[in-house]
């Protein structure tokens, strides 16, 4: 796991599937791309409103920008993820929250961190308050400039993680 | 009743406490009080001029002075006229007393005001960190001798 | 009341108008100032600095490039540094030789898997490298699929 | 908030991340039984520090900033903002540009409204109203961005003027936009007050009433919801506002239902002031004429002295207190958000309703978080 776990205690109730030894045969096997082809094709992820780009995120969801058509859903629960969309700016306060949901979050996870302020801080980078460089704390897949990126950036990033998956070569994932 | 009959009162009930007023416009008016009445002034605003909203209340960090500020913006709901109060205090130890009796979304701004400048607030029901996590208490981000701003610990490419 | 609802719903079936925007099958279609990643024009910059000045988000340095792919001559350009660009526009007003324009580039190009790929240099801000090119390619190619 | 728990109680904590919430913050409620008896609001998970960061920024740089205080507001709190530089420097804005910010900005406010009255409509149940709702949202989105070029933060106002002028055919475009709109509005408030499962959830429930609402600093719909007519744009007019016809959208109930009566009242009043913009609107320069001030702004210094300048948000009173001391930067910029004294006053608003009920109370007040962290 990329996340450090030292500042903040355990969530109680919730084991960190990290790999097992099912899971270090299949991936010596072909039945590994059978079930990559399924995990491309079910990206659910999380909603997790955070700032500007979170409008997007919302509207992303809904009639206009249909992503069930590609097995992309939307949810409001961690426990039913499997991707983190990192839409805003991480603050001190917010990190150990943010680091809770992924925690719940089932393996295997990806995280795409979605606007400039995911990537680098966006226009706060100088800030007292929020957290810099959050790549190097959630192990994160697509990164998807903009302030914020349109819908159809959100799409395209959903893409090139299907990509990534399918050559297994995704960060989420341990083979 | 306008913005001079305003101010023509105020700085009679309080001629001690209020000093340099000045009417800027018709609408906006300038006075500095002393911080160990604020109290009784907001609530004389409040009850024989209307001004019954308070705009917002924060602090302003005068470093070359030695001073900080705290300005109130107290507006009004029948009226148009925006009162800006100010009460000077001494930045190694600033003390004033809250007017969360008079107002009562005082509150988050002063402790807003605490978190980010020392202000202390005198008989404030609840004086905690509002904003920032508890461990940055003490650092006083908006002065301006604050060390940690601008943070360069973000990796800029270019 | 139900039963209008219902009535109502079928109708949109079959006669209400279409929302789905199909992307990424068919592209959307975007306004005229639409602000995507900046395209340089290096026959007309002089190098000045004041883009980088002007930046919000100090995402512009002044650099070193080649003049053009075929010289060895080299001159300073801007690189922007996509990761931290707001793509507000600010550099593109200011500049004195109107060197910069707006593209329409938001997706393919930009998207990219790794941080350190996000850096533009002045010769794939000017389109003479092909923005879209995958690690395998391997070479520069000076082929741009405009979208 | 008394952290004692007695017999028959506990305290749940909503948030910083639930479904319910517009936004990253905490709600610390104790319950006795279903009843709220105590709550308080826990925030700044998005505290940007976008205070300091403008003292470090020259005038043309804020501009980018302050649009990302509230994103869904984000032209008002540029027109806020650049008010302030305008009245410090004493520019005159021409009648042409004027029209286009009121435009953009009444264009603004509805697709605010949009939003905040569909995931409002969600929180209580509602989920196809939130899917009508962003369906004409995305027109109203794709006007804005026809002629600022970005769908959220348009970077689009000046000092002394606006960047870009209107584009050709965009009157014909409002004309479309607005009559399936003026469609898709009245069947809006059809849903809403045919709907006998709604009406149950919203009417009587989370009473304001004008007294506790001006006692708690509330301004914008949730006011107007109370009988109080306190709009920025009548009572204290900047822009062309005083040259057009509009009313103050007021209910007298002050509950859920009524808050959100006030926005579907607002759109068509902001639709109506749009189209008398576009029959007004004078031809003319954008900037003034025989100054520096233009598209590329010089490098401004702004004189000495203190403003307060306050706009009409989609929320309410939208302010900003600039110091300047004759610098290329803002000496310290205050800013006054709407939703700040809303969200303090949720906790002695949701006591005594029962837990279901907050979703409804919180939603209505349309909170945008990232302008109370700032």
């Amino acid at each position: 796991m990329a996340v450090e776990q030292s500042d903040y205690e355990e969530v109680p109730g919730v084991i960190l599937t990290d790999r097992n030894a099912i899971s270090d045969f299949l991936k010596t096997t072909k039945a590994q791309d059978v079930l990559n082809w399924g995990r491309k094709n079910s990206l659910w992820f999380m909603v997790n409103a955070m700032g500007c780009c979170g409008v997007e995120l919302l509207s992303t969801g809904m009639a206009h920008y249909d992503t069930d058509r590609f097995g992309i859903i939307p949810r409001n629960s961690p426990r039913h993820a499997d991707v983190l969309i990192i839409s805003g700016y991480v603050t001190k306060k917010y990190l150990p929250a943010l680091k809770k949901i992924w925690d719940q979050m089932p393996s295997p996870k990806w995280v795409i961190a979605f606007g400039d302020c995911a990537i680098s801080g966006g226009p706060f980078y100088e800030s007292y308050s929020t957290r810099q460089n959050v790549d190097e704390i959630f192990p994160v897949d697509v990164f998807v400039p903009g302030c914020p990126p349109r819908c159809e950036a959100l799409i395209q990033a959903f893409f090139e993680l299907q990509k990534k998956i399918e050559a297994k070569q995704d960060r989420g994932t341990e083979y | 009743m306008d913005a001079n009959t305003m101010i023509d009162s105020l700085s009679t009930q309080f001629p001690d406490a209020i000093y340099d007023t000045k009417v800027e416009s018709k609408i906006r008016i300038i006075a500095k009080v002393k911080p160990e009445i604020v109290t009784d002034v907001c609530k004389y605003l409040k009850e024989n001029l209307s001004f019954g909203h308070l705009c917002c209340e924060f602090g302003v960090d005068y470093p070359g002075r030695n001073e900080i500020e705290v300005v109130y913006i107290i507006g009004s709901y029948d009226h148009s006229v925006v009162l800006t109060l100010k009460a000077i205090l001494p930045r190694d130890n600033p003390e004033i007393e809250s007017v969360v009796p008079v107002f009562w979304n005082a509150n988050w701004y002063e402790r807003e005001t605490y978190e980010l400048f020392g202000v202390k607030y005198l008989n404030h029901p609840d004086l905690k960190p509002l904003v920032l996590p508890e461990d940055m208490l003490g650092e006083w981000p908006l002065r301006k001798d604050y060390k940690g701003f601008p943070n360069k610990a973000a990796k800029n490419l270019v | 009341m139900v039963i209008k609802n219902i009535i109502r719903a079928v109708k949109n079936i079959y006669f209400g108008p279409t929302v789905t925007r199909m992307c990424p099958e068919v592209p959307t279609k975007l306004s005229d100032r639409f602000r995507g990643l900046q395209k340089l024009d290096k026959s007309k910059c002089i190098g000045c600095g004041i883009c980088a000045n002007t930046c919000p988000n100090n995402a512009i340095k002044i650099v070193k490039a080649r003049v053009s792919p075929t010289s060895d001559k080299k001159r300073w350009f801007p690189s922007i540094d996509i990761g931290h660009c707001l793509f507000c526009g600010l550099c593109i007003d200011q500049c004195p030789q109107e060197a910069l324009e707006n593209s329409k580039v938001y997706l393919t190009g930009i998207i990219r898997y790794d941080h350190c790929d996000l850096l533009f240099t002045p010769d794939m801000l000017a389109r003479e490298v092909d923005i879209n090119a995958e690690k395998e390619a391997g070479k520069e190619v000076s082929r741009w699929t405009p979208q | 908030m008394d952290e004692k728990v007695g017999p028959s109680e506990m305290i749940v904590h909503l948030g910083p991340q639930h479904p319910m919430m517009p936004g990253p913050f905490r709600l610390n409620a104790k319950l006795r039984g279903e009843t709220v008896v105590d709550s308080e609001v826990e925030m700044g998970w998005i505290h940007k520090g976008i205070e300091k960061i403008l003292e470090n920024k020259t005038y043309l740089q804020g501009i980018t900033i302050v649009d990302r205080i509230c994103y869904l507001a984000a032209l008002t709190n540029e027109e806020a903002y650049v008010g302030c530089v305008e009245k410090l420097a004493g520019i005159e804005v021409p009648p042409r540009a004027q029209y286009i910010r009121v435009i953009m900005e009444e264009l603004s406010r509805i697709q605010s409204h949009l939003l905040g009255m569909g995931e409002y409509a969600s929180f209580v149940g509602f989920v196809s109203m939130f899917m009508y709702t962003i369906r004409d949202r995305e027109d109203v989105m794709t006007l804005m961005d026809s002629v600022t070029g970005a769908r959220v933060t348009h970077s689009f106002l000046r000092f002394g003027g606006v960047k870009d002028d209107l584009p050709e055919g965009f009157k014909d475009d409002v004309k479309r936009v607005f009559a399936s709109l003026r469609k898709a509005v009245d069947s809006y408030e059809e849903l809403y007050s045919s709907d006998e499962i709604y009406k149950s959830r919203t009417v009587g429930i989370g009473v304001l009433t004008a007294e506790v609402a001006k006692d708690i600093g509330v301004s914008g719909p949730p006011l107007r919801a109370t009988g109080v007519a306190f709009d920025i744009r009548r009572d204290e007019p900047y822009l062309v506002y005083p040259d057009l016809d509009f009313k103050v959208c007021v209910q007298k109930a002050g509950d859920v239902y009524a808050r959100v009566q006030v926005r579907l009242d607002e759109m068509r009043e902001s639709m109506y002031i749009i189209e008398q913009c576009l029959d007004q609107i004078p031809d003319g320069p954008l900037f003034p004429e025989g100054t520096a001030y233009g598209r590329r702004t010089p490098v401004m210094r702004v004189p000495a002295g203190e403003v307060f300048h306050r706009v009409e948000d989609p929320r309410g009173e939208m302010g900003f207190y600039m110091i300047s001391d004759g610098s290329d930067k803002p000496y310290r910029v205050k800013i006054r958000g709407p939703v700040y004294p809303t969200l303090q006053g949720l906790p002695p608003l949701i006591k005594g309703v029962k837990v279901a009920d907050i979703v409804a109370i919180a939603g209505s007040m349309d909170t945008c978080t990232s302008e109370v962290d700032r």
